[in-house]
Order: C-alpha cells, then sequence, then structure tokens
C-alpha cells in the first residue's frame, strides 16, 4: 500500500472496527476479539508506515476544505509517527487489560466502552497525520467528546460530574483560545499548514507572538498546563483502562504531541528559542514543581498519578519553551516514555483495585505480598518516570537537562533535578507501603479481610500481563531511545546526538 | 368649508380615541369604536375616498363591531383596571413614535398637493390610461382587481383564512353543542324591530347585487357586495335568532362556497396561464378591453362569495358558541 | 410551461391547494395531500434556483402589467435559495406532521390545520418572491394569520398556546401595522411601491420622511425577527404550537425575517449594509451580540427542551444580526450561511423533538430521564444538533461560527470575536445540560421504543445534512457568496 | 401657517395611532386589546387615504367634465388593509373566548400567573 492508503487505513480501520464493535455488541467475546483484532491491524499498518517512512517523499493527502484555507489535510512526519506508533502499540496491550478489568468488574454497557475506545484511536491517528492546524483542531476536537462517554462510562452523580468537568475544561479551552488562536495564526499567515521552519516567523513581533504561544499552550487544554488541570483529576471516575490508554497516553500526550507540533511547523524551534518561549518557561516549571507537590499528598492512588502526569505533561511544554532542537527532541522522547511507564503504573493500580477493591495509599499496605510480579512491575515504572537508569524516563531528563544547561538556564536544571526527587518521592511510596508496610500498619479503618461484599477476587491474567509487558518495554525503550532521536532528527534540526 | 370639516372630524375622532382609552366597560366601548369607524367613513368620503368609506362603514364599522359584541357577550363586559406600570411604558412608547413620525412628516409634501410624489408617479398612468386599458370608470376598481389584482387574491386569501382560523378555534371539535341561541329580539315584545328587519333584509340582500355589478361605475365591488349581503344575514341572525340563520344558510355549505370563492379567483389566474399568458392576465380571456372586464367580473365574484360567506361564518361561530362554560 | 411560470405558481401552487385541503374530511388524505402538494413546490423552488443559479434575474409581471404599474415577482438568488429552505422544510414537516399531531388534535379537525399550514407556507413563499412592496404586507398577514391559528391548536396538549398565539397576534399585528407606516411614509415621497423603483427613486427623496419610513419597516421586521427586546413572543409560541408546527417556524418564520431585514438593507435603500441613511447596520452588532448573549443564558436555565432550544434561536438570530451588521459581501455571506445552517440544525433539533414528545408527551428537561437508553437514535441526533450548535468542527454550526469569527478577526472587531466564542461556552453548557438530562437514569426503566418511523427520514435528513455541510461546506460557501455579490453588485 | 394647515391632518392622524398603540401595549383587557388595535390601523387608513388627496380633484371614477382625479392607488391598499384589519381581528376574538374558557379570565395580569413556563402542562378540557 501506498503511504497515502496506509495514512487512510490507520484512521479508517478503527473507525470500522468501532462499526463492528457496535453490530457485534450482543456477543461479548467476538466483540472483543474485534477490538484485539483492530488493534493489532492499527499496530501493523503504524508500523509500515514508520518502516516506509521517506521524508523525501512524504507528500500531502487533502481530504476535505471545510472552508477555503481550513482544509482537511493529512501529512506523515517523524513526530507525528512517533506519537502513532506509541497510541498504536499501547492500543493492543490495553484492550487486552481491559477485557481482563471490565469483565472482573462486571461493568455496563461496555460495548459502547470498546466502540468509543476504537473512536478515540481514530482521532488519535487523525492528530498524528494531521498535516494542517485546521486538521489537528478538528481531529482534537472529536477526541475530546469520544472520549466523553468513557468518562462519564458508571453514569453515576460522580462519574457525571467529573465528566462535566473534563469536557467544560476542554471544549472551554479549545472553543476559546485555542480556536482564537488559530484563527489568529490564520489570518497573519495566511495558511496553517504545517511547514518545517514555521509560518509565522517575521509576520508578527516578538512580542505578539510570546502571547500567541500562551495562547496555544493554554488553549490545548489537553497538555494540562497548570493552572487549567483540573480536567485530569477529575476525568478520574472513568474506569481505569481509560485512565491508562487515554490520561497517560492518548488524550494527554494529543495535546502536548500538539504543541510539539505546533512548536516546530508554526512558529519554528528557533523563533521560541530567541526568547518567545521564555514566559512559557517560567509557568511550565513551575507547573512541574506544583504538581509533584501536589501529587505527594493525594491518597487516592489515581489522583496520585493524575498530577503525576501533570507534572510530567509540563515537561514536553518545558522542552518546547526552551525552543532548541535537543529540548524538542526531549519531548518527543518524554511523549514516549512517559506514556510507557504511567501507563505501567495506571495498569497497576487498576489491577490493585481488581485484586483487593483497594483505591487508597492509605489502604494498600502489604497487598504486594500477594502481587510480586505485579509490585515490580510498578516499580520499574516509577523508576522510569522519575528518570533512573537502566529505564527509558532517563533519556528525556537527561536531554532537557543537557538543553537547559546549553542556553544556560541553571535555575531550570535546579528544578529538573528537584523534580526527580520529588517524582521519586510520591511513586516510590506506593511500591513500599504495597511491598513492606503489614496490613493495617497505617490504617486505623482497615477492615478485616474478606468483608468486602465482593471478596478478594483473583487477579485475571488479563490484567496482569499487559502491566508487565509494558514495564519490559520500559527497558527495551532505554536502548531504543537513540533510535527514536535519530528518526524523528532530520525533522527537528537535530545534528550530532551528545 | 372642507378644510373645516375635516378639522371638526379630526378632532372628534380624537375625542373618540381618548375616551375609549379610558372606559372600561367594553360595551361602550365597542359602540364607541363603532362610531369611531363612521366617523373615519366620513373623513373617507371627505378626502375623495368613497369607496374606501363603503368599506369600512360595511366591515369595520358593522362587522367588527357585531363580532366584537359577539365576543363580549362571551368574554364578559367589564374591564379590570390597569396598574401604572404598564401604562408608563404604553406612553413612552407611543410618545416616542408619535415624536418620530411627526418629525418625518415635516419633509413630506403639503396635504393635497397635486404635485406630491405619490400624486406623479405611478398613480398618473392609471388614471389616464385605466379607461384604454380596461375600459370601466372606476379606477379603484381597475386598480383593484386587474393592475394590483393579485394583491386582492391574497386579500381574499387572508378571508379565508380568517374563516378557517375561527373554525378551527371555535368549531371543528372544539365547538360546544349547540343549544337554542338567544334570539335577542322575541316575536311577542319586539315588534317594531321585527317588523322593520323582515323589510330591511331584502332590501339589503337586494343592494347587493348592484353594489357588486354596478362596482365598474360606482363605488362598490365584491368586498363591499359582500360585506353588505352578508350584513344582512347577520341582521337576520340577530332579529331571528343564530338557530334560524344556521338553518338557513348550513355552515357547511358556507365553507364549500367560501372556498370556491378563493377557488374562482385563483382558477381564473390559472385560466390565463393555459392561454399561455401571465398568471391573472384577463386579456387572455379576450382581447382588450372586454378581456379585462370579463376577468374582473369573474374575480369580483369569487371575491363576493369568500366575503359573503366568511362573514356569515364567522358570525355564526361566535353566535352560536354558548356563554357559560 | 412550467418552466416559464414557475415564478408565480410556487406560490399560487399551495395557495390554491389549501382550500381544497380544508375541505377533505379524511385526515389521512389530507395529509398525504400536503405532503405532496409541499414536494411539488419544493420541486418548483428547485427549478427556479436552478434558473437563478447563473445570475439570471426572473422578473414575472403579474396580470402582465409592466412593473411598476403592476406587481413584480422579482427572484434573484437569495429569492429562489429561500423559496427553497421553506419548501423543503414544509416537506420534511410534512412528512411527520400527521403522526406528531396524532393524540392531540382530533382527526376531524386535522384537514383544516393542513390547509392552515399550506397557507402558511405559500405566504412565506410569497414574502420571499415578491418584488412589491406591499405585496410583502398582503403575504406576511397570510402567513401571520395562519401562523397565529397553528400555534394556539397546541392547545390540545397545552393551553397556553392560547396565550401565546394571542400574544404573538397582538405584536404581529403591531408590527405589520408599524411596516405598513413605513410604506406610507416611503410611497409618500416616491410614489411607487416596487422595491427597485423604490430604491431608485429614494435617492433624492426627502431625507426625513426616507429615516422615518425606513425605522418604522425595521421597528415591523424587527418585531417579526425576535429582536431583542422585542422577542418575548417568540419561545412561547414555539414551545407551544403543535410540534410540528413548531419545526417548521423555526426553520422558517424568524429567517423570512432576516430575509426581509437582507431584501430592505439593499433592494429598497440600496446602500448596502445600510437601511435607510440611517446606519441601521450599526444597530445589529449590539443588539445581535445582546440576543447571543441574552438567549445562551436564559437557555441554560430553562426547564423545557423546545423553550431551551428557542432561546437557542434568539441567539442564532443573534449571530446572523451581527454577521449582517459586519457588512459587505462577506458579512452578508456569512450572515446566509448562518441562516441556511441554522435552519438545518435547529429543524433537525425540533424534529427530533417532536419525535420525543410524540413518545413520550412532554419535553420538559426532567423528563427526558433515561432516553439515551430508550430512545437512543432520537438521543443521539439532539446531540448531534447540540454538538452542532457549540460549533463543534465538521458540524455545519462550526462553518458558520467560523465565518463570522474570521470576519471579525478581520475586522479586528473584537467585541464580536469574544462575544461571539464566549457565548460558545454558554451554549456548551445548555447543550450538556440536554445531554445529562437525556443520560440520568429514569425513574422507572421503560421498554426501548425509539422515533416513530415517520420521523426517521425527515430528521436523519437533517442530521446528515448537518455533519455533510460542515465537512463539505463549498456548495452552501458558494451559493451564498453568489448571492451576496448579486445582492450588493460585485463580482463573486 | 400654511405648513400648520398643509401638515394639521397627519399630525391628527398621528395622534389618533398613537392613542390606538398606548392602548394595545397598556391596556390589559384582551379584547380592549383588540380595539386599540382596530383604532390604530384605522387610523393608519386615514394617513394613507390622506396621502392620496388632491387638491380640487374627484374621486377617481371617471367621467366627462373632471380632469382633476384624486389619488386611486392609497384606496386601493387601503381596501385590502381593511379586510385584513378584519380577518385579524376575527381570530383574535375567537382567541381571547377560547383563552375566557380555558383561564376563566381575559385580563392579562390575571393571566400571567396561570401561564408562567415552570406550569406543569394542562392540556384544554374538552367539553
Amino acid at each position: 500500500m501506498s503511504p497515502h492508503d496506509l495514512m487512510l487505513t490507520a484512521i479508517l480501520l478503527p473507525l470500522a472496527t468501532a462499526l463492528l464493535i457496535a453490530l457485534t455488541g450482543r456477543s461479548p467475546n467476538i466483540r472483543e476479539a474485534v477490538t484485539l483484532a483492530g488493534a493489532a491491524g492499527l499496530a501493523v499498518t503504524v508500523y509500515e508506515l514508520i518502516a516506509g517512512f521517506d521524508a523525501a517523499t512524504a507528500q500531502p493527502l487533502v481530504i476535505a476544505e471545510i472552508l477555503p484555507g481550513f482544509a482537511l489535510m493529512l501529512r506523515a512526519e517523524p513526530i507525528g509517527l512517533v506519537f502513532a506508533g506509541v497510541a498504536a502499540g499501547l492500543w493492543g496491550l490495553n484492550s487486552l487489560y481491559s477485557i481482563g478489568y471490565m469483565r472482573a468488574e462486571h461493568a455496563p454497557r461496555q460495548t459502547r466502552f470498546y466502540a468509543c475506545f476504537a473512536l478515540a484511536l481514530s482521532a488519535a491517528m487523525a492528530i498524528a497525520m494531521a498535516g494542517t492546524l485546521a486538521t489537528l483542531f478538528v481531529a482534537y476536537e472529536v477526541l475530546t467528546l469520544v472520549t466523553y462517554p468513557l468518562v462519564v462510562h458508571w453514569q453515576t452523580e460522580g462519574a457525571i460530574a467529573g465528566a462535566r468537568r473534563y469536557l467544560a475544561y476542554l471544549l472551554a479551552t479549545s472553543l476559546v483560545p485555542f480556536l482564537g488562536a488559530i484563527l489568529w495564526t490564520w489570518i497573519a499567515a495566511g495558511t496553517l499548514d504545517f511547514t518545517p521552519g514555521g509560518i509565522l516567523d517575521g509576520k508578527l513581533g516578538d512580542g505578539l507572538l510570546t502571547v500567541l504561544l500562551l495562547l496555544f499552550a493554554y488553549g490545548v487544554g489537553k497538555a494540562a498546563l497548570m493552572p487549567l488541570h483540573g480536567w485530569l483529576p477529575a476525568a478520574m471516575v472513568a474506569p481505569t483502562p481509560v485512565s491508562a490508554l487515554l490520561h497517560a497516553v492518548a488524550v494527554v500526550k494529543a495535546g502536548v504531541f500538539t504543541l510539539l507540533k505546533i512548536a516546530v511547523y508554526i512558529f519554528g524551534i528557533d523563533v521560541i528559542g530567541r526568547g518567545v518561549g521564555d514566559v512559557l518557561i517560567v509557568i511550565a516549571a513551575a507547573s512541574v514543581i506544583a504538581a509533584s507537590v501536589i501529587a505527594m499528598t493525594k491518597d487516592d492512588l489515581k489522583a496520585r498519578l493524575a498530577y503525576s502526569t501533570v507534572a510530567q505533561l509540563a515537561m514536553v511544554t518545558l522542552a518546547v519553551a526552551i525552543g532548541s532542537p535537543l529540548a524538542i527532541g526531549a519531548g518527543i522522547l518524554q511523549l514516549v516514555m512517559h506514556a510507557w511507564g504511567k501507563i505501567t503504573l495506571f495498569f497497576g493500580a487498576g489491577a490493585i483495585q481488581i485484586a483487593t477493591h483497594k483505591k487508597k495509599l492509605s489502604e494498600i499496605s502489604g497487598i504486594g505480598v500477594k502481587l510480586p510480579l505485579l509490585m515490580a512491575s510498578f516499580l520499574v515504572g516509577s523508576l522510569s518516570v522519575a528518570g533512573l537508569p537502566p529505564f527509558g524516563g532517563m533519556w528525556p531528563k537527561f536531554l532537557l537537562l543537557e538543553a537547559a544547561s546549553a542556553r544556560d538556564l541553571y535555575l531550570l536544571v535546579g528544578c529538573l533535578g528537584l523534580s526527580t526527587l520529588l517524582t521519586l518521592g510520591y511513586l516510590v511510596p506506593i511500591f513500599v507501603t504495597a511491598v513492606f508496610r503489614k496490613p493495617g500498619e497505617d490504617d486505623p479503618h482497615a477492615l478485616p479481610e474478606g468483608d468486602h461484599g465482593h471478596g478478594d477476587g483473583p487477579l485475571p491474567l488479563l490484567a496482569l500481563i499487559p502491566p508487565v509487558v509494558t514495564a519490559a518495554g520500559c527497558v527495551v525503550l532505554f536502548v531504543a531511545a537513540p533510535a527514536i532521536l535519530r528518526f524523528v532528527a532530520p525533522a527537528i534540526g537535530l545534528g550530532a546526538l551528545p | 368649508m372642507e378644510t373645516l370639516l375635516m378639522i371638526g372630524l379630526l378632532a372628534a375622532l380624537g375625542a373618540l380615541a381618548v375616551t375609549i382609552a379610558f372606559m372600561d366597560d367594553l360595551l361602550v366601548v365597542t359602540m364607541l369604536s363603532g362610531i369611531f369607524s363612521f366617523t373615519c367613513c366620513a373623513i373617507f368620503v371627505l378626502f375623495d375616498a368613497p369607496d374606501v368609506a363603503f368599506t369600512e362603514a360595511c366591515v369595520g364599522a358593522g362587522v367588527s363591531t357585531v363580532l366584537t359584541l359577539a365576543a363580549i357577550r362571551l368574554t364578559g363586559r367589564r374591564e379590570k383596571r390597569v396598574g401604572r406600570r404598564a401604562s408608563a411604558v404604553g406612553l413612552i412608547v407611543s410618545t416616542i413614535c408619535g415624536l418620530a413620525l411627526v418629525y418625518g412628516t415635516l419633509e413630506l409634501p403639503r396635504f393635497g398637493d397635486p404635485l406630491a410624489p405619490a400624486n406623479q408617479h405611478v398613480a398618473p398612468h392609471y388614471l389616464n390610461e385605466s379607461a384604454a386599458e380596461i375600459g370601466i370608470p372606476n379606477v379603484i376598481t381597475s386598480v383593484l382587481g386587474s393592475y394590483r389584482g393579485y394583491d386582492t387574491m391574497g386579500e381574499t386569501v387572508v378571508v379565508f383564512t380568517a374563516a378557517l382560523g375561527v373554525l378551527m378555534l371555535l368549531g371543528g371539535s372544539q365547538a360546544r353543542p349547540l343549544r337554542r341561541g338567544d334570539a335577542p329580539a322575541r316575536a311577542d315584545r319586539d315588534v317594531i324591530l321585527r317588523s322593520i328587519a323582515t323589510l330591511f333584509v331584502p332590501m339589503t340582500l337586494f343592494l347587493a347585487p348592484y353594489v357588486q355589478f354596478h362596482g365598474a361605475y360606482s363605488p362598490g365591488g365584491g368586498f363591499q357586495a359582500g360585506a353588505i349581503f352578508g350584513g344582512a344575514m347577520i341582521l337576520y341572525g340577530l332579529v331571528f335568532g343564530i338557530d334560524r340563520l344556521n338553518k338557513l344558510v348550513p355552515e357547511r355549505v358556507l365553507k364549500v362556497i367560501a372556498a370556491l370563492g378563493v377557488l374562482t379567483y385563483g382558477g381564473t389566474g390559472l385560466v390565463t396561464l393555459a392561454l399561455g399568458h401571465q398568471f391573472l392576465d384577463y386579456d387572455a380571456l379576450s382581447p382588450r378591453p372586454s378581456g379585462q372586464q370579463i376577468g374582473l367580473t369573474a374575480i369580483e365574484f369569487g371575491v363576493f362569495m369568500t366575503v359573503t360567506c366568511v362573514m356569515i361564518l364567522l358570525f355564526q361561530r361566535f353566535a352560536s358558541r354558548r356563554s357559560e362554560p | 410551461m412550467i418552466a416559464q411560470h414557475a415564478a408565480v405558481l410556487v406560490v399560487v401552487l399551495p395557495l390554491l391547494c389549501a382550500p381544497l385541503v380544508a375541505l377533505l374530511r379524511d385526515a389521512r388524505i389530507a395529509g398525504a395531500a400536503v405532503l405532496i402538494i409541499a414536494a411539488l413546490d419544493a420541486a418548483l423552488a428547485t427549478l427556479l434556483l436552478c434558473q437563478t443559479l447563473d445570475g439570471t434575474v426572473i422578473s414575472y409581471a403579474l396580470g402582465n402589467w409592466a412593473p411598476p404599474i403592476g406587481i413584480e415577482y422579482r427572484i434573484d438568488l437569495l429569492a429562489a435559495a429561500m423559496a427553497c429552505l421553506l419548501s423543503y422544510a414544509a416537506t420534511l414537516v410534512a412528512l411527520f406532521l400527521p403522526v406528531s399531531l396524532r393524540g392531540t388534535i382530533a382527526p376531524g379537525d386535522q384537514p383544516r390545520l393542513f390547509a392552515a399550514f399550506l397557507l402558511c407556507l405559500a405566504g412565506l413563499v410569497g414574502i420571499v418572491v415578491t418584488g412589491d412592496i406591499f405585496n410583502v404586507f398582503v403575504f406576511l398577514e397570510i402567513s401571520s394569520l395562519s401562523t397565529y391559528v397553528l400555534i394556539a391548536m397546541g392547545a390540545g396538549a397545552d393551553r397556553r398556546a392560547l396565550t401565546a398565539a394571542f400574544d404573538y397576534l397582538v405584536l404581529g399585528a403591531t408590527g405589520a401595522t408599524f411596516f405598513v407606516i413605513g410604506i406610507a411614509f416611503l410611497y409618500v415621497v416616491t410614489g411607487t411601491l416596487n422595491m427597485a423603483d423604490l430604491g431608485e427613486r429614494m435617492a433624492t427623496a426627502p431625507k426625513r420622511a426616507v429615516i422615518v419610513g425606513s425605522s418604522f419597516i425595521f421597528v415591523g421586521i424587527a418585531l417579526k425577527a425576535a429582536m431583542l427586546p422585542l422577542h418575548r413572543w417568540m419561545p412561547n409560541a414555539y414551545a407551544y404550537a403543535p410540534a410540528g408546527i413548531g419545526t417548521f417556524l423555526a426553520m422558517t418564520a424568524t429567517k423570512v425575517s432576516i430575509y426581509l431585514l437582507i431584501r430592505m438593507s439593499d433592494f429598497v435603500f440600496d446602500t448596502p449594509g445600510e437601511i435607510g441613511r440611517v446606519n441601521f447596520a450599526a444597530l445589529l452588532p449590539p443588539i445581535g451580540l445582546a440576543m447571543l448573549v441574552a438567549g445562551s443564558v436564559i437557555a441554560v436555565t430553562t426547564k423545557d427542551l423546545r423553550r431551551l432550544l428557542a432561546y437557542s434561536s434568539i441567539a442564532n438570530l443573534g449571530l446572523m444580526l451581527v454577521a449582517l451588521g459586519l457588512g459587505g459581501i462577506a458579512g452578508i455571506a456569512a450572515a446566509l450561511v448562518n441562516l441556511f445552517n441554522h435552519a438545518i440544525i435547529k429543524g433537525g433539533m425540533f424534529a427530533t423533538t417532536a419525535a420525543v414528545l410524540h413518545r413520550r408527551g412532554t419535553t420538559r428537561m426532567d423528563a427526558l430521564a433515561g432516553l439515551s437508553r430508550d430512545m437512543p437514535v432520537a438521543f443521539g441526533f439532539l446531540v448531534l444538533g447540540g454538538l452542532a450548535l457549540i460549533g463543534v468542527p465538521l458540524t455545519a454550526g462550526f462553518v458558520s461560527k467560523l465565518l463570522v469569527v474570521k470576519l471579525a478577526f478581520e475586522q479586528a472587531n473584537w467585541l464580536v470575536v469574544g462575544g461571539v466564542m464566549l457565548t460558545s461556552l454558554i451554549t456548551v453548557a445548555y447543550v450538556w445540560r440536554i445531554v445529562e438530562a437525556g443520560m440520568a437514569a429514569p425513574a422507572k426503566t421503560a421498554p426501548r421504543h425509539d422515533l416513530h418511523p415517520a420521523f426517521l427520514l425527515p430528521v436523519g435528513l437533517l442530521g446528515a445534512a448537518t455533519i455533510g455541510l460542515g465537512i463539505w461546506s463549498e456548495p452552501m460557501l458558494t451559493l451564498a457568496g453568489r448571492i451576496a455579490a448579486q445582492m450588493i453588485g460585485g463580482a463573486p | 401657517m400654511s405648513d400648520l394647515v398643509g401638515l394639521f391632518p397627519y399630525w391628527a392622524v398621528i395622534i389618533l395611532m398613537m392613542t390606538g398603540l398606548y392602548i394595545v401595549i397598556a391596556q390589559g383587557n384582551l379584547v380592549k386589546k383588540l380595539i386599540g388595535l382596530g383604532i390604530f390601523q384605522v387610523s393608519v387608513f386615514v394617513l394613507y387615504i390622506a396621502i392620496g388627496v388632491v387638491d380640487g380633484a374627484t374621486p377617481p371614477i371617471l367621467s366627462p367634465g373632471f380632469n382633476s382625479y384624486s389619488n386611486p392607488l392609497p384606496s386601493v391598499l387601503i381596501l385590502t388593509a381593511i379586510v385584513v384589519g378584519v380577518a385579524t381581528l376575527a381570530v383574535g376574538l375567537a382567541l381571547a373566548v377560547r383563552i375566557r374558557e380555558s383561564f376563566g379570565t381575559i385580563e392579562e395580569e390575571d393571566l400571567l400567573p396561570l401561564t408562567v413556563p415552570e406550569l406543569p402542562p394542562e392540556p384544554e378540557a374538552r367539553p
């Protein structure tokens, strides 16, 4: 298949999967088989795209023109392919996990769940392949809307309230600052095409560019830059697989990916680097530290992970704001590494919930003894997210330090160091509590085992394998990171690797 | 002399209008508004518009008043006093509108100015060419029926729509079971009333065709004739009781004839279309000017049918409704 | 022959069929007849659109009296497009009107209601195609009178329909009288009633009379267009009218007023973007913005779905006025795109609401609970329409909003940009009230019982158009662009 | 002075129209509103007819011996408008009757609390 066909396949395949899921909803087994087949197909398609990618021959594919100059266009390029690879690769694993999780929880409305999941992936693929800012915006909105049913899945009052918050934040930011910034760009530059080197240089003064960048940074609500991060913890009312794939991978990464694309292809890396991004550096750095501190105060596991995500996303925003090829490279790697690390953690949190019906840090003392493999994976994920070798998460942190010191931002270097410590500070205690504390030691309210309604079910195999695989992935990525960097280097003008 | 008469009539109208605004007995108000209409008729005559005066007398002063009275019988006679706020709003809005209008008149051509644009551009064509093009003396009829015949068709449809509306609102499944309507004039008592009515109803009925067919030469036409004919029937109903009127002209028949009237008008237009001319181009029927006259006769007859039947229908519907729920 | 006379037939067909339908006894036959007549009318309107697409202006002299002596039908692209909108809307509504009336109106009354519906259609089309300003008044009255009665027919389900109809009658008649006063002033200084002729002769007319005349016409239209602060009749009228009728009104009634505004701003007064020599265009953005904000805010607080949609219509009318007020070819084009798109979006939502009403007997927000489970298809279309109202990409609403915002952006009119964007947020709030109301757990579980099949085609078509025009907006933009260019007289 | 005489009819008519409009807005009784509407409309008719008057002319019915006629067009327009007026009045009165039957009152003040949107829908009682 030609690259064009592959791009279309990558978007349409999940769409078709969603349709098939809706049609086969009556028999769960077939439905879930369809999901898995779709995930496998998508993974193969994206692999083909990456393997066959050739910057010299990549041609845009115009799908439709909503308004003159506001066209829907696809174009494959390295950063997008990396994002597509991450999302497509993790969908299959997450589907396996979903099957285990949803069945164990006897969740209702599973057909809608799987169908919307597939739709979300379709939107994520469209974001990855977007050739214009217009296309990206459209797909971005679609992603918001198709994930709403997933977030509101339990349809309890709390879920509806949380989902309302989720939607309000994301739609509000996208309909006002994001769309406004897009229009501004459109009118200033006359085009919305993603062009290497940017389209805004010389069209607006640096002061205005700074404002525009901030508009984008806050307009892309999915990047969860503080103080517009409130939707992310609110969205944790969703079933854990949703939190895992969407709020560690597809949705939030779509946000920071959008920022990366805007930095590289709309502003131009150099433009940001010459001072336009300075305000954003401060905000992003503050966001990293503040979110990490808040994370330490959260007792609920998923809330803790959510704030951790806010902090880690801010690091990508930081990379964008620094505005050097090296920093952008770090940002891209952070996108990949954090996805694998954080999904491991979410899988772990969900598995703990299935196995013990516990959601809080203060309740999980001692459970690790029964779940050794799971907790090991959890530890790997934690260390990777924190940025320790020999795990993938080390690379982006390291490169970011390099980039910061290359621009003589020593305060920032300090911040990054502090953030690693804070990350360890809020993630490792989970592992420690679960493995080394004795049950009931910390928790005066702990109930004797067996008092819960369901009792402690055995952990389904389907909920155990995915975290183990992703944890292994963190290790593999440590080795593979330079290859990824080489893949994107031409697009971001990155010379020799450090 | 005419100026003085005009000033006097306008002053009378003003006095009437203000009285109406402040009276709270609806019966009196209705009668006063009937008088208001009649006074306007006088003004119309004074202003060289006998056709309008004629129609206003039949429709505005006659039918409207009867309908309002019939409605008041059903809704109650007394009005409640209104609060201050509403009056203030009304006063402000109407004052502003009035001042705006006065401002607009400052540059208008003076009253009766023969050189005013209104009397210069299109009107002379009607006055000068109508004799040759249509061939009848009453220019108003020729403008109404031919030059602006399409408006008149629309107007016929408006009348039909009103009948349809009243039938839907007070008829059909909404109709309350017909009770013996109260005949205001009783055989034993109101001898004079009944005698006069017996005399006047047939006379009025005969007047209608005259007004209808003489419309080409003097004030009159389908609307006026219809209103007169309908008025006569309404008088009959008022004096001899609504039941007898209902029996004399059943609603079923009236509905069909009212619809046929609209169709006669529209059908004339369709015939001209079929003959290869424009819609309502009466020249299709026969060469000028006889074609125009055939066409005018046809549509005036359509108007007559619709207006007569609708007037009676409206009255019947209001009058046969029981007053207590 | 039909092609030659389509201009007049498009009005006369429903006008003359109405008396016939009124005389029918069988409600089912009458319902079918209305559908056929409306469809034929749509075909005629389409024919007109084809004839005028290349910029031709059809002038049809009624009675063969050359204008300004006689009445002229003057059909340019705008008139043809509006005629299409009106007749298509009537056809779609006629598809489900009989079903939606079942139970609230006695079968014996239905033929008359259908006749009134045809008269309403004929009146509205008549307003659109005519080139004579007094003829506008006559057909305005035909459509208004039938509308009052149609609204009052909602009394079978809710007696407040009667007061709603009465309020509308008083306001409508007052508005029409203002319109007539305006005509009087214009006539007295120009001596003509033909709009094109009027436009030419206006240039030399006394200024004050023209200002006052156009002001009164403006107020008359504003009443009909539910412009703030004259909007109060509209939510009641839409909420209490029989559901099918409400759908038709939402798609057409106020749109025709906007049409008149566009027509008047160019045809009669011949000063693009300005009505008369008072710059009415300058009035429009503030009024429009106020409507946009007020309509959206009130929509958030309403307790009835149809009322919510009615207030949302006020907001959207505001958007059209804003676009119109921005002026120029682009402004008129944006207003037109908004007009057509909104008719489609809101028509779809009202039709879906009619389907819900038909199944549930109420459209109160708290009675929508469980809708997503019992009527998933209807719920889906409601959500789709709601997304379009918000202006989510890939829906027609996005295109219309983006056009306005972009235009305002280019003119650096930040108030409009900010106002439109911020009201999108309020729109999110009220649309999400519908979504959450539909997802709430019902008090008692009902069996799944989706739309009556009669609703499927209209709802489906309007829904498809909502998405279709959101992705492939080119035909609509081209049409609007050509109309606007024709109105202003420049090259497209 | 000639201005005053030349414009007086218009102004008098304007006062009449505005009295009618005042009744429409200010009066709470629905039938009274309709009567006010009638006065408003009839006054507009007078305005039109006043426009068509030509000094020293006769009504526009052609006859030998006259050569100055008043303007026929306003008369034609007003003939139409009169009919429209009565049609509106009829529908309005029918509505008022129905409102009286359903709500027991035709006073706006008393109707307001009965028609607030918050009330549950109440079908009209069928006889």
